[in-house]
């Protein structure tokens, strides 16, 4: 993949559907479920991490030349820690009422296995611009993945969507609440399997942990 | 072989009849998952009846609306996964059934018919379908009612005695009352609590009023031993016990079991939901350990927690810890420990 | 249910209460059968190495003459239970549901006893190895079903001495009436086996273990005891399978044989009381083991009986006599309805190990499909020993049979009393044979 | 040995320019976050006291369930129009953080309720203004929960009792200090004014 | 004081438990409970880090990031003591315990950038907690993440045997189950107001 011949469309199919990180590889769960229970937390979460893996992965690319491969993953990981620092610092002055509400999980981005994988696997082999376009590719995925969730949960949990009430009742309230995130992504991912499987021919199901 | 055969055996000299060949046991009980079932249900008769008795046409329509909807649930679920369909067996009927007796009369009826659904499907069928569900359906049904709609699901009405009544007076429960008002306000309100908690005439939710119809149920599936004393006995007991030191206001040994015993859900949770075979331990003392505790953390959450009454989490919690249980407690093989003893 | 003062109490924990159903044959006398025209005799009638044939095609025999000599020390002989000629050695069906080596011989109607058959008054004089001798020669194995070779058992390691030896007479599986029939009619017999019994492995104390529903036969062996204070008649609780060895002992001696040991490792013989009077013919008259107590019944019969069969004897022959099956026979089984082995043919032979024939009519057949457990630990209060079969049955049922094996699989020793109390029907004493020949299969 | 040296050398590099970077970043975002913060809190204040002109200040601290809070003298050109009191009440599973604020009359203005972890569903209907609604207009003897409809006191939430009677016990806590504080100088102001 | 104290610890353990009711640790839950042993171990290894991570973080936050407003350094300053000490515990333990190693030191290195781990010294720091509060909040979540992971591997030996819908198997019914834990553990809530 290092030839200047570099099909975008595949980095990019492959970061949305592929391998999505949530209901494909299974990494990254934590906030999958955690900051779901609206619309915007989830879109502004998954803007956080789009920023974060295309500005991680840049880095990466850059300075491949650069870190010895002895010490690969400590720099990855304070180039990782950096980027989640500025992101961290930046939404905490713009955006401080979502922020009080997800401000752990923002500074918890520096432990997802997902963007770290991106680093190893794609950005320190790759040049610059492939490279972020795949630590993109994958937030997008990422953010699709918590868009998705979040609809789900805000319009059964709340009847609204992104904060803007479409019924008067709430009609599952359990849905905003911290079981009703993890039955969300079950059954969310239940549900794409069987889609996949009736589908797509896939053989989704028994996915690994991790 | 040293000798060559020369005869053939002639396996059928004069065609004999057809035998069925299986391998042993050859004799099997009466019993069937079907008949235990709904022996279940019909040990819940009592407590219905008086239920339709107390709180009149709404409690016939929670009823059969509940059961309704889990029968059906469980229906579509096993066609939806080509398995046999096999609601005569009574299990999602007993679901059903649980269900009705777990909520408020006067309930909107979609509510009751959301928990049916979330029983059978998620709770039941997602998990493998009868036998391999880890909690038990009708508790989480509630559970999830009662976290997504809380203040119809906490909302009671006076028992009336009149079968058309429809629009009874709303009436906080005993233990509600005790919780929030203390004991002054429980007696004003429910002048002969013992009387009203033993016959049923208080509000609660449909199954849970008439501790006397439940113990006659019960009593019934005890003699068939459907039920073993191990769990409902030491749950009911350490929930007494354990009141009875610490329930009081006027320091240790100053409350009153026998209030606690009869109030809520308790006789209905021990007998007819904590002895719920799948999601229970099998070991029988794993089942005293699983009865106590339950027992111990109703009370926690009685006395110290946020809800006024703990049976339902209480089981549910203990729901978790069941296969850990068995898990730890297995190790009683005939001969295996005077094993340990022999020379090989 | 307690029909004796003594202590009816002994039993050990688990087993369960299938119904009787004795009532079929237990007052009837035995008969004996008609000497068969031909008879089956499999070379390999009990646990251990096959008999080689000693005979060829054509020979003529005699009642009591050796036939197949014993193929190691766990093995036995085998005699032949007509006088006749030998007509065919080959495979021919056998109890376990295949075809197996056997020696056919056509009887000639003489029923004449081989010559130099050695009559013993004052077998108390011999010694024990005589005496063990003896009984290793008339070709004597377990007769209450396992067909274990009985000198194998009399001959214990040094270091393991036996201080007890109990007769089981309980006879727990349903519908078989056998032994009970052999302690009304023979009980001096059996006390005298006993006694042989009790020399060989110079043991001073002789119990026997009978079921509390069989008060006659406890009576009639009480009666014999009398005189001899070194042997007592101990009523036991009415329960399956307490027959077991280990659950008799459990019972009885209140010792516990160890987890995949053998009771001799606590000090003790097991004998069932049919061996015993087998062990007395031998012992006093020098006669063979060709014969012995057969009950066919069940509600697929129309006459019920119990019989004095020679081995070799076919099912069809003694069905025959026993009024024959009834139109709605539909399940032929050897032995009892617990442990007992359904047959396809009725051309199996009675062999030494064949307490009952028993045939099922239709309706007495469960054909119903099994469902999932429903965890209702029925089996679990059922095991006698104590394992969690509902556990077990999940674990080969999903092909996990090293967990299997974790749960304590190998002490099953497939009573089904798990399998008869299921209200799921699910067959776990078949799971379990399955998961014991895939274990196996990995090992070798 | 060099090999070790540069390996350090390099991570070092990498850990200064990162330092650097959320340095910069630190540097930058820290005003906008310290004035967004102000600002936030003025302008709660504000909406609980609108008719006060001036910038409303930090009069002093109170105490309630064992942590300190402010309170809040609203003016305008000087002359008191209102006071506030930042309180807090024990609720079912959280303390549920308030601003309350009084007229110069004494008696309850306007509720505003910054932060809460109670059951949705339940707890949080203490939120809504047919609940905070009650208590405009109250005096302090006034503020008591009673379950039966009312209106001379506060009515509970039914099935919310714990969380109703957290909001009324702030409140009436932060009242009672304004009315401590303050009281007696209304009482003195409004004795002047009658004089004048 | 005393009283705080207890009530971070019971509600780290059971009322905000960080797998039910925080959402964290969850590769490491759905990873690990597959097998008994395995989530065994894990609780030991990361009870014992989670306790010596927050007390070294948080002399290091009090001492030294607060005096020289460092705070906005906290990520990478914890990240690089817990792996710096999970990188010690691991060649300590070979040369000292190679048994203690063997056992549990595969799990150190799944350890290293849990966010679990990394969740404890940044609660500490939000919340101001003095020492003793943070050892509480420590000791608290990683007796509540071992009761999960413990739970989980008990239910999910069972769930083995179960014949859940195919596209269900795996993490699908994994999270249902984890959601249906969370609903029974909030009979714990409204014990303690936080």
């Amino acid at each position: 993949m290092t030839t200047d011949k570099v099909n975008y469309g595949t980095i990019i199919k492959n970061g949305i559907f592929g391998e999505n990180p949530v209901f494909r590889l299974a990494l990254s769960l934590c906030p999958a479920v955690a900051v779901t229970s609206g619309v915007k937390n989830g879109f502004l979460m998954g803007v956080a991490v789009l920023f974060v893996m295309t500005m991680v992965n840049g880095t990466v690319s850059l300075l491949r030349n650069f870190i010895n491969p002895k010490v690969r993953i400590p720099s990855y990981m304070f180039i990782i820690a950096t980027w989640v620092t500025v992101t961290d610092l930046v939404m905490a002055a713009y955006a401080r009422d979502v922020y009080k509400q997800m401000g752990l999980y923002i500074m918890l981005i520096v432990a997802f296995a997902i963007v770290l994988s991106r680093a190893e696997m794609f950005a320190s082999k790759n040049k610059l611009i492939p490279s972020m376009v795949d630590g993109a590719a994958m937030g997008m995925g990422f953010l699709l993945a918590l868009v998705l969730l979040g609809i789900f949960r805000e319009a059964l949990g709340k009847g609204s969507l992104w904060g803007y009430k479409f019924v008067e009742t709430k009609p599952l309230l359990i849905m905003i609440m911290p079981t009703g995130g993890f039955f969300a992504m079950g059954l969310m991912m239940g549900w794409l399997n069987w889609i996949d499987r009736k589908f797509f021919g896939g053989t989704g199901g028994g996915g690994g942990g991790h | 072989m040293e000798a060559t055969p020369k005869e053939q055996p002639k396996v059928q000299p004069k065609a004999p009849p057809e035998f069925f060949v299986s391998i042993g046991p050859h004799m099997r009980t009466e019993e069937s998952t079907a008949k235990i079932m709904w022996t279940v249900n019909a040990a819940l008769l009592p407590a219905t009846l008086m239920s339709v008795y107390f709180f009149g046409l709404p409690a016939i329509l929670v009823i059969i609306v509940s059961i309704l909807a889990a029968v059906m649930a469980e229906a579509g679920m096993q066609k939806l996964l080509k398995k046999d369909v096999t609601v005569s067996d009574g299990s999602a009927f007993l679901t059903g059934l649980l269900i009705a007796m777990n909520v408020p009369a006067n309930i909107p009826l979609y509510i009751p018919a959301v928990a049916s659904v979330v029983a059978i499907a998620i709770t039941k069928h997602l998990f493998g379908g009868l036998g391999y569900n880890v909690f038990n359906p009708a508790l989480i049904g509630r559970a999830f009612i009662l976290v997504s709609f809380a203040k119809p699901m906490t909302t009671y009405t006076q028992p009336v005695a009149n079968i058309m009544a429809m629009d009874a007076k709303t009436m906080a429960t005993p233990l509600s009352l005790l919780k929030e008002d203390g004991i002054a306000k429980l007696l004003e309100v429910y002048p002969n609590i013992y009387q009203d908690l033993l016959m049923g005439n208080r509000a609660g939710s449909l199954g849970e009023t008439a501790t006397i119809a439940l113990l006659l149920g019960a009593v019934f599936l005890m003699i068939k031993r459907y039920i073993t004393w191990h769990i409902p006995i030491t749950f009911i007991a350490t929930v007494g016990l354990l009141t009875w030191v610490f329930g009081g206001k006027s320091g240790l040994m100053t409350g009153d079991p026998l209030f606690h015993m009869m109030s809520g859900g308790l006789i209905l949770g021990a007998f007819f939901m904590a002895t719920d075979y799948v999601t229970g331990p099998s070991i029988r003392i794993a089942q005293v350990l699983f009865g106590v505790s339950c027992g111990a953390l109703t009370v926690l959450i009685r006395l110290k927690g946020g809800y006024p009454e703990g049976v339902m989490f209480a089981i549910l919690l203990m729901n978790c810890f069941a296969p850990l249980l068995d898990r730890g407690m297995r190790s009683r093989v005939f001969g295996k420990a005077a094993a340990k003893g022999v020379k090989k | 249910m307690e029909a004796s003062s003594v202590k009816a109490s002994a039993t050990f924990s688990g087993g369960v209460h299938p119904a009787g159903n004795k009532e079929l044959t237990s007052h009837k006398s035995t008969v004996s059968a008609a000497i068969p025209k031909r008879v089956v005799i499999p070379l390999s009638q009990h646990i251990g190495a096959p008999t080689k044939p000693l005979v060829v095609i054509g020979q003529e025999v005699k009642k009591g003459e050796k036939i197949g000599e014993s193929g190691g020390f766990v093995s036995a002989p085998v005699h032949s239970s007509v006088s006749g000629k030998v007509t065919a050695i080959g495979n021919f069906p056998h109890i376990l549901g295949m075809d197996m080596a056997s020696i056919v011989i056509e009887s000639d109607g003489k029923d004449e006893w081989v010559a130099g058959l050695k009559e013993t008054k004052d077998y108390q004089m011999l010694s024990p190895d005589e005496l063990k001798k003896m009984v290793s020669d008339a070709g004597i194995v377990g007769m209450g079903g396992a067909t274990f070779p009985t000198h194998v058992k009399l001959s214990p390691p040094k270091e393991k001495p036996i201080d007890v030896v109990i007769l089981n007479g309980a006879e727990c599986e349903p519908y078989l009436t056998s032994d009970h029939r052999l302690m009304l009619e023979k009980p001096a017999e059996i006390i005298e086996g006993l006694k042989i019994l009790m020399r060989i492995l110079n043991v001073k104390k002789g119990y026997i273990g009978i079921e509390a529903n069989k008060p006659d036969a406890v009576e009639a062996m009480k009666k014999a005891a009398t005189g001899s204070p070194e042997i007592e008649v101990w009523p036991v609780q009415v329960k399956y399978p307490q027959g077991a060895e280990k659950m008799l002992i459990k019972a009885i001696a209140n010792r516990t044989v160890p987890a995949g040991g053998l009771p001799m490792d606590i000090g003790v013989v097991v004998q069932n009381v049919g061996t015993a009077a087998a062990i007395y013919d031998a012992v006093r008259f020098g006669r063979p083991l060709i014969e012995r107590y057969v009950t066919v019944t069940g509600r697929g019969v129309k006459d019920p009986k119990n019989f004095l069969a020679r081995i070799g004897t076919t099912f069809a022959q003694l069905i025959e006599e026993a009024g024959g099956l009834t139109e709605d026979a539909a399940k032929v089984i050897s032995g009892g309805p617990m442990m007992g082995m359904s047959q396809y043919t009725l051309e199996v032979p009675v062999i030494k190990g064949t307490s009952g024939i028993l045939v099922l009519p239709k309706s007495e057949v469960s054909t119903k499909p099994y469902g999932p457990c429903i965890r209702c630990a029925r089996c679990i209060d059922a095991c006698p020993m104590m394992l969690q079969p509902s556990l077990i049955g999940l674990f080969i049922e999903k092909g996990h049979y090293e967990d299997a094996k974790d749960y304590n699989l190998m002490d099953c020793f497939e009573c089904g009393s798990c399998t008869f109390v299921c209200p799921a029907n699910r067959p776990m004493v078949q799971w379990v044979k399955r998961a014991k020949r895939e274990l196996a299969k990995k090992k070798n | 040995m060099k090999d070790m040296i540069k390996i350090t050398l390099s991570l070092v590099a990498i850990f200064i320019a990162a330092a650097i970077i959320m340095g910069v970043t630190y540097k930058l975002t820290s005003p906008i976050r310290f004035y967004a913060e102000k600002k936030e809190k003025e302008e709660a204040l504000k909406e609980m006291a609108p008719d006060a002109k001036d910038p409303i200040a930090v009069a002093g601290t109170w105490t309630v369930h064992s942590k300190s809070y402010e309170y809040y003298a609203a003016t305008t050109d000087k002359k008191p129009v209102g006071y506030i009191a930042s309180t807090a009440g024990k609720g079912y599973s959280s303390f549920i953080l308030m601003l309350v604020s009084i007229d110069t009359g004494l008696k309850v203005k306007e509720i505003k309720i910054l932060h809460h972890g109670e059951t949705p569903g339940l707890g949080d209907q203490v939120e809504e203004k047919s609940f905070l609604g009650q208590f405009t207009g109250k005096t302090l003897n006034q503020i008591v929960l009673v379950k039966t409809e009312t209106k001379e006191n506060i009515q509970a939430i039914s099935g919310a009792t714990i969380s109703s009677r957290a909001v009324t016990n702030g409140v009436k806590d932060a009242v009672q200090t304004l009315v401590d504080k303050y009281g007696s100088g209304i009482a003195q102001a409004a004795a002047n004014e009658v004089k004048k | 004081m005393l009283e705080k104290v207890l009530t971070i610890f019971i509600a780290s353990a059971l009322i905000n438990n960080f797998v039910f009711s925080r959402y964290l640790g969850l590769c490491i839950f759905f990873g690990v409970t597959k097998k008994m042993e395995t989530s065994i171990g894990m609780s030991f290894t990361f009870t014992a880090v989670m306790m010596i991570g927050a007390a070294l973080s948080w002399f290091i936050y009090t001492y030294v990031m607060v005096p020289f407003h460092l705070g906005f350094l906290k990520i990478v300053i914890f990240i690089g003591v817990v792996a710096a000490f999970v990188q010690a515990a691991d060649t300590i333990m070979k040369k000292v315990t190679p048994a203690l190693y063997y056992k549990l030191g595969i799990y150190l290195a799944l350890i290293v950038t849990n966010c679990i781990i990394l969740a404890v010294p940044l609660i500490n720091a939000e919340e101001h907690y003095s020492l003793f509060e943070s050892m509480a909040l420590a000791l608290g979540s990683g007796l509540g993440f071992s009761l999960a992971l413990i739970i989980m591997a008990s239910i999910r030996e069972k769930l083995d045997l179960a014949d859940v819908p195919k596209s269900f198997q795996g993490l699908p019914i994994s999270f249902v189950l984890t959601g249906l834990i969370a609903l029974a553990f909030l009979g714990f809530s409204g014990m303690i107001t936080l």
